[in-house]
């Protein structure tokens, strides 16, 4: 038998292609909330830089413009964010909600204007972000196990997806060994302190909510130029909310966060394979209680395993030189 | 430079207003970019949510609902919980309703069956909301979280029930109709001006809400223990509050208000459950309670607002094709920024505006 | 000589309060310099206007004779000003490294300089005889060492003007001396130091002049050779302060509180509270001495129901408080005080008061159950009425009850808690640090509310670490050393080196 | 006098590559050919549906199209208020003489692409990828299964659904996470009933070179090569043709079951799938189609019983 026939391989390569999108925006929300700025505003990000990517790589034929247009609206949302938070010293729950919703509105708006396909980009066709094959791998593409995990589990992804988990190490490193990091922690933490010490609490947030938004594009533009190849309303579908989760999840740390983008991955990779299999005793499981798994494995790890999330200390809470 | 320095008239009511017209500005722009005129957009808005009888009562129609999940945020916010999961309590609210509704509606008069059918949506809301709250009390799970996964849970449960209710030969994913008997009354018997609309008692059930949500949050004991216990857990633990108690019980309430929720749509217009029936309407609460500031009165007026943009906005999209519908989801989005999160931006300005003068 | 600082017509207002009013004096270069006054008098504004934190309204700065706009702490630290604040300025879950390294790191990458910073930061350890790993974290270091971390900080960044803002108010005897004994040194390398303190004691034995404020205002500058602590604490106060204050003879009553066979383990299986046996009578104040962080706050908590002990037994007047079959102490300390027990804590800010409440709703916070109802609501004019009337008496200033207690002085803070707590009629009080950071005027009409409780028949437990208050106001003294009931002596057998090694758990009775 | 016609879309709106996207298809034809003006309108919710249908019949609009079973009970309440204004309501149900209910029977066009699919498969597996598990989606992928095991009682078919709210029909990254998820476990065809999330399966099944089935309109242009076919749901047919009855006052309320026989569904062969589809297939396809005309196959419609009896 073919190590490519067991169900198994197929559920890993379907959670390396989920987690992606999960993973950048889960990493951009660490940026901001280890700062001290709670983002609700990933979904809404994520939503604008899927748009103007696609639409972008569609009008040029080009799809690294439109990557790159996609950082360019995502920071300019996150910087509005960031005036609304920590300048205008907002409710930020309230600045990223309303972000959110103002873009689900928006992008609709806007796709419709320009392209008038019902709130859809055209296909990108060619303009999508094609995958890499690694070299030699038609060479190896037929022996067993080997052959499946050179070409399939670590080849034939786009490049977003490499990118997405070397970001893991990286983000890590920048957040604990980086002079940005200590004082990105530091303002999250105790901004009080880092003021004393010397360090601008606002210009840190603000630099914080800036890798937000680049990274938080890179999601976006991974659902439309890599997974769909087009836009379409409101297909952030959640993420943004299930990618905070993964970061409570993961304590705000980057390699356990990022665990947690695997472990929701993994679920709905699971959930696409079990649906419709006739188990012993129970039989056919309907599709919508399948459906349910990733979330009641979510509360039941939450309540059991690692009960207790520290949040930064500082999070939600405006930076104001007062009592 | 902050919001203390200006007297009381210029800080609740010139600011918001400044802000309300900063969003409707911006709003204004984009309609003018999509080729049609603001102005005339505007009046179309406002006639047919505000001065046209008949639209303000769809107006108080969809508010009704909003200041049930306004509250329900609300009331675990004065606890410091962000419950994000009105949605999926008021979905799970009408199913309370519904289940008690469809086994009880050929047999009971509608006096002892709508009290009933409304004590179910709250408790079934209630029951809904425990776990999350439990979960916080006990294991210290974030809320924030738990409810969110409640959410997608409640639509996946809900999705499995509602097709098993739908009744033979029926498309719809639906239950079937409700029997008379269960139909709320409508308030255009006491105002026929307001014309065809399903505004229903449960608007006034919402203003008794108001009521005694303000009175409870402000005037009792355990309003004052809600709040020592989400402005300092320290020392509500200090104060003798038993923080569990009061984590759960108010999540509980929450979830109570957002089940209540469900009342108007589907006892009051639908009756019957459908899909998908709340269509968000959880999640403008949270827009509302924010931007209510958690007060009665902020949310009675917030609940409003959103009602007539949803009404308002349907009938302009229906004149104005250029505009479509989705246009006032990007409008309510500005509002909420502005009026929600940027309270101050008018602040430094108007007070010195105001210093001017007295000089 | 050109002074080191010099601040010409300071004045900086926050909303009705004028926290500064025309302030000018000035800070001879190599002098240390006290800085006293009340409650709320403007030290701290002053100090952060210094430190770049806020900015005066009018006014100017002259550092070194040069004026200079100092608008942030940043452009502090370059000018050379570094400063230790009431309120400890570290990041807890960061290291002592990386506390010190913060906003100075020298480069983006640390790895490298963690190593070097490391090695600079164990040797001024050594010369400044200062104990402290730089590789712990903050949240496990006792307040006593977070202090030194703080002035290890300002050497490592070699600031040259250090503004000390009540650094000796959670230290003990042994830390105070050795903290002057590097102030010293640094008085020898010529730097300028500025010290806030409510203790005159600390005054007189280290400054070389000292600058009084009262109510924003400077009030007097002397040299400390020519003055003392009667002359001080009137510029202070405005008037003469008792220092020995009357009490009725000890005629202790009843057994008030009797505590047995006292356990507490943590999660981590350390052993905070050890086997201690104690009573309190009715009309005596008992004294706990001791070294913060020997399990005094542990105690506290225990009997006043903030915290379950794991095993042992309290009895309040014959009868047992209960708290075996409980999984936590959630909602206990309602019973406890239901069985009259008063508390005021030891951490005012975090747990005696809600600081977005005003004034009148933390009046009676811990009370809210016994408050009389009007058809079941809060009667709000009785409540005020009786806020007014505890403000009155305790002469809080301002007398605002509308007003967010936050932005009350720390002292205020601490007189409405006290009164709260007093008005509640308990039959046991547990008091905690109830003088600390608070000016000497206040601490006198403090102190003689708490005797007068005691001849009025309350039995008091007094936590402190101020020596001096222990001896104004015990009857006998606890002494505790690292969880453990080290000694017990009367009033009138105190002796201050006998305790001393009574808190180093020196002496077993 | 010209009539005047309304159309009302449902939640998914006007180009929600599904049924509303053909009934307005079927709209823009009218008006094309007969130059009157059609009014059309979407509602969010079942309140505003009943709130626009009122709207129109007071406006005097002689018929109002209903897009989706959503509005069948609004239809119903406002079509007793109003016995004046006709109604066509689609994919519903709803009682009143002057209500014609538009019934397509999904299952005998996807029992056809059922057909197509088992014969072009090569590893014996076909795919199913369904927006939301409600009785409509089912009863297309129950057609589709009888269709491919009566042609070939050894295959395979995957089902999988994208989600449980309305957000299921708008998530294309997840309608492509499905189709690869079935590609890599062997399934070469995959029947696409979801809406804009189809178009997410489609993508990825024309990246990996496999065939896919397009659903409701034709949409063999979408990915020309890659198409098998699609399983054509004529609403636009239904939707023109009752304006122009209105327009010639022919126009009949009662029930209506549109089947192969009546035109109502059918599977698609044009330029785009010429090369896809053999000669051999298009003729046992074809067959399969006579039969069911003919009475001769019997193709279960799961809504009767739900329950789909492969
Ligand atoms: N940020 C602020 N907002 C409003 N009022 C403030 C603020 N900071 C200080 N105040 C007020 O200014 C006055 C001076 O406060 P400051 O902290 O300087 O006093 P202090 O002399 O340091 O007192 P303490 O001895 O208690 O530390 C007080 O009345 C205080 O309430
Ligand atoms: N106060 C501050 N708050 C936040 N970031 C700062 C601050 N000052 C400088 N930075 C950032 O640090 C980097 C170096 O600036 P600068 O040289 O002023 O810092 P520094 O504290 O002197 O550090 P170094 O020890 O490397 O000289 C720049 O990227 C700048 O944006
Ligand atoms: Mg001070
Ligand atoms: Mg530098």
């Amino acid at each position: 038998m073919m190590f490519d026939d067991f169900q198994f391989s197929s559920i890993l390569v379907s959670t390396i292609r989920n987690a992606p999108v999960l993973m950048f925006a889960a990493m951009a929300g660490l940026f901001a909330e280890r700062s001290g700025v709670v983002d609700l505003a990933l979904e809404g990000k994520m939503l604008a830089s899927a748009f103007v990517s696609a639409a972008v790589a569609f009008t040029t034929q080009n799809p690294w413009l439109g990557v790159l247009a996609g950082v360019g609206v995502s920071v300019l949302i996150a910087l509005i964010q960031a005036f609304v938070s920590i300048t205008q010293k907002g409710n930020q729950l309230v600045a990223g909600i309303a972000i959110n919703i103002a873009l689900s509105g928006l992008t609709f708006v806007l796709a419709q204007f320009f392209f008038t396909q019902g709130g859809r980009t055209p296909d990108l066709g060619e303009a999508r972000l094609f995958d890499i094959v690694l070299p030699g791998s038609a060479a190896v593409a037929n022996i067993p196990f080997f052959g499946w995990f050179y070409t399939k589990l670590l080849g034939g992804h786009s490049v977003l997806v490499y990118l997405a988990f070397g970001l893991i190490p990286l983000v890590h490193w920048v957040l604990y060994h980086s002079r940005f990091g200590l004082r990105l922690r530091a303002v999250g933490e105790n901004p009080h302190a880092a003021d004393a010490a010397g360090v601008n609490v606002e210009r840190t947030r603000f630099m914080a909510m800036i890798c937000a938004g680049v990274l938080c594009s890179f999601s976006g533009a991974y659902l439309s130029i890599v997974q769909s190849g087009f836009f379409l309303r409101d297909m952030s579908a959640g993420n943004g909310y299930l990618a905070l989760t993964a970061l409570v999840f993961g304590n705000w740390r980057p390699l356990q966060t990022a665990l947690g983008c695997l472990m929701f991955g993994f679920f709905t990779a699971l959930q696409v394979q079990i649906e419709g299999v006739v188990f012993p005793v129970i039989g056919k499981v309907p599709g919508s209680l399948i459906q349910m798994i990733p979330y009641v494995v979510t509360v039941i790890v939450l309540a059991g395993l690692m009960a207790k999330s520290v949040a930064p200390k500082a999070i939600g809470v405006p930076f104001v030189k007062s009592r | 430079m902050n919001q203390a320095d200006l007297p009381r008239w210029a800080s609740t009511f010139a600011l918001p207003l400044l802000n309300l017209l900063s969003a409707l500005l911006v709003a204004a722009g984009v309609i003018y970019l999509l080729g049609e005129n603001p102005i005339e957009s505007l009046q179309i808005l406002v006639n047919a949510a505000v001065l046209d009888p008949e639209g303000l009562g769809y107006t108080l129609f969809y508010a009704a609902t909003f200041i049930f999940t306004g509250l329900s945020v609300s009331v675990a916010m004065q606890a410091g919980l962000f419950n994000i999961g009105s949605e999926g309590q008021m979905y799970i609210g009408g199913l309370g309703l519904t289940l008690l509704i469809l086994a009880l509606d050929t047999h009971l008069p509608g006096w002892i069956l709508i009290p009933l059918a409304i004590a179910s949506s709250a408790i079934f809301g209630a029951a809904w909301a425990f776990l999350p709250g439990y979960l916080q009390a006990k294991r210290g799970s974030h809320v924030v979280v738990t409810t969110i996964m409640f959410n997608f849970i409640a639509a996946n449960l809900m999705n499995y029930l509602i097709i098993l209710m739908i009744p033979d030969g029926q498309q719809n994913p639906a239950s079937r109709l409700f029997a008379n008997s269960s139909w709320l009354p409508k308030l255009n018997g006491l105002f026929p001006i307001l014309g065809e609309t399903p505004l229903n008692i449960s608007f006034l059930l919402a203003i008794v809400a108001l009521v005694i949500y303000g009175v409870a949050v402000w005037r009792t004991t355990w309003g004052y223990q809600l709040r020592a216990t989400g402005l300092n857990q320290h020392a509500a633990h200090y104060a003798g509050i038993s923080i569990k108690k009061t984590i759960i019980v108010t999540m509980m309430i929450s979830g109570a208000l957002a089940g209540l929720a469900a009342v108007n749509s589907v006892m009051g217009s639908t009756h019957y459950l459908n899909l998908n029936f709340p269509a968000g309407a959880g999640f403008i609460g949270i827009a509302i309670a924010l931007m209510g500031r958690q007060h009665p009165v902020g949310i009675f007026l917030s609940a409003i607002l959103f009602g007539a943009l949803i009404q308002g906005g349907f009938d302009l999209s229906l004149e104005k094709p250029n505009i479509p519908p989705e246009t006032f989801i990007f409008i309510q989005g500005l509002i909420i920024l502005f009026c929600g999160a940027m309270e101050n931006l008018y602040a430094p300005a108007l007070s010195a505006l105001l210093k001017r003068k007295e000089k | 000589m050109q002074p080191a600082v010099e601040f010409q017509h300071i004045s900086k207002r926050f909303g009705a309060v004028q926290a500064n009013r025309d302030v000018s004096f000035s800070i001879e270069s190599g002098s240390i310099h006290g800085v006293i006054g009340e409650n709320g008098a403007g030290k701290s504004t002053l100090m952060s206007i210094l430190y770049g934190y806020y900015q005066a309204d009018s006014g100017k700065l002259l550092i070194n004779g040069q004026e200079q706009q100092i608008r942030n702490s940043h452009e502090a630290i370059v000018s050379g000003i570094g400063m230790v604040h009431q309120h400890f300025m570290l990041v807890e879950n960061m290291t002592v490294l990386d506390n010190v390294m913060l906003g100075g790191e020298g480069g983006f990458r640390l790895a490298s300089r963690r190593k070097e910073v490391e090695v600079t930061l164990r040797d001024i350890c050594k010369r400044y005889n200062l104990e402290v790993d730089p590789l712990d974290k903050i949240q496990d270091l006792s307040v006593g060492v977070q202090q030194r971390v703080e002035i290890l900080k300002q050497i490592y960044r070699s600031a040259n003007i250090l503004i000390l803002d009540e650094p000796t108010a959670v230290l003990t005897v042994q830390e105070t001396a050795s903290l002057f004994e590097v102030l010293r040194l640094f008085k020898e390398q010529g730097k300028t130091i500025i010290l806030i303190t409510h203790k005159l004691q600390e005054i007189l034995e280290i400054t070389d002049e000292v600058t009084v404020m009262r109510g924003g205002t400077v009030v007097g500058s002397v040299v400390t050779a020519e003055t003392n602590k009667e002359q001080l604490a009137e510029l202070m106060v405005g008037r003469p302060i008792e220092t020995q204050l009357p009490r009725a003879a000890y005629a202790p009553g009843d057994t008030v509180l009797d505590v047995k066979g006292l356990n507490l383990v943590n999660d981590q299986q350390v052993s905070l509270l050890k086997d201690l046996n104690f009573n309190i009578r009715a009309g005596e104040i008992v004294a706990i001495a001791g070294v913060s962080g020997n399990g005094q706050s542990e105690l506290l908590e225990i009997l006043s129901g903030m915290r379950l002990p794991s095993s042992g037994s309290i009895t309040m007047q014959g009868k047992t408080l209960p708290y075996a079959g409980r999984k936590d102490a959630d909602g206990l300390p309602a019973v406890y005080r239901e069985r009259g027990i008063g508390h005021v804590p030891e951490d005012r800010l975090r747990d005696a008061v809600v600081k977005n409440f005003s004034v009148m709703m933390n009046s009676f916070l811990g009370y809210q159950k016994k408050l009389g109802k009007t058809f079941g609501l809060l009667d709000y004019k009785q409540i005020l009425s009786n806020c007014n009337e505890m403000l009155r008496k305790f002469d809080v200033r301002p007398a605002d009850p509308h007003l967010r207690i936050a932005l009350l002085s720390g002292g205020n803070q601490q007189k409405v808690v006290m009164a709260r707590e007093i008005d509640a009629n308990p039959k046991l009080m547990l008091v905690g640090q109830p003088t600390r950071g608070v000016d000497i005027g206040t601490i006198e009409s403090l102190h003689a509310r708490l005797l007068a409780m005691r001849d009025a028949g309350v039995a008091i437990l007094l936590v402190s670490v101020e020596l001096e208050e222990v001896r104004a106001l015990a009857d006998r003294i606890l002494v505790m050393s690292s969880g453990a009931i080290t000694g017990e002596l009367k009033v009138e057998e105190f002796d201050a080196t006998r305790i001393g090694l009574l808190m180093g758990g020196l002496h077993k009775h | 006098a010209d009539p005047k016609v309304a159309v009302i879309y449902d939640a998914g709106g006007k180009f929600d590559k599904s049924f509303n996207q053909s009934a307005s298809e079927g709209a823009d034809r009218f008006k094309k050919e007969t130059k009157i003006n059609v009014i059309e309108v979407q509602v969010a919710s079942d309140t505003q549906a009943e709130q626009m249908l009122r709207n129109l019949a007071r406006k005097n609009v002689d018929l109002i199209a209903a897009i989706g079973f959503a509005q069948a009970q609004a239809v119903q309440n406002i079509a007793k208020e109003f016995p004046k204004t006709k109604f066509v309501i689609i994919d519903g149900v709803a009682k009143g003489d002057n209500v014609n209910s538009v019934l397509f029977k999904e299952q005998e066009g996807s029992y056809l692409v059922g057909v197509a699919a088992a014969l072009s498969s090569k590893s014996k597996k076909l795919g199913f990828v369904g927006g939301m598990d409600i009785p409509l989606i089912r009863n297309f992928s129950c057609g589709y299964t009888q269709g491919a095991k009566a042609t070939d009682s050894k295959i395979d078919v995957v089902q999988n659904m994208v989600g449980t709210t309305t957000a299921a029909w708008n998530d294309p990254a997840k309608g492509g996470e499905l189709a690869r998820a079935q590609m890599e476990r062997g399934v070469d065809v995959i029947f696409a009933a979801a809406g804009g999330s189809g178009m997410g399966t489609l993508q990825a099944i024309k990246e990996k070179g496999k065939l896919g089935i397009g659903v409701d309109s034709n949409q063999n242009y979408i990915h020309p090569g890659n198409m098998l076919t699609s399983m054509v749901k004529r609403v636009d047919q239904v939707i023109y043709d009752s304006f122009m009855e209105v327009k010639n006052g022919t126009w009949k309320g009662g029930v209506t079951y549109k089947g192969l026989k009546e035109g109502g569904v059918d599977w698609a062969l044009d330029k785009d799938n010429r090369s896809v589809v053999s000669a051999d297939v298009e003729k046992r396809v074809n067959a399969a189609k006579q039969d069911i005309i003919s009475g001769k196959i019997k193709v279960v419609d799961f809504r009767d019983a739900n329950k789909c009896p492969v």
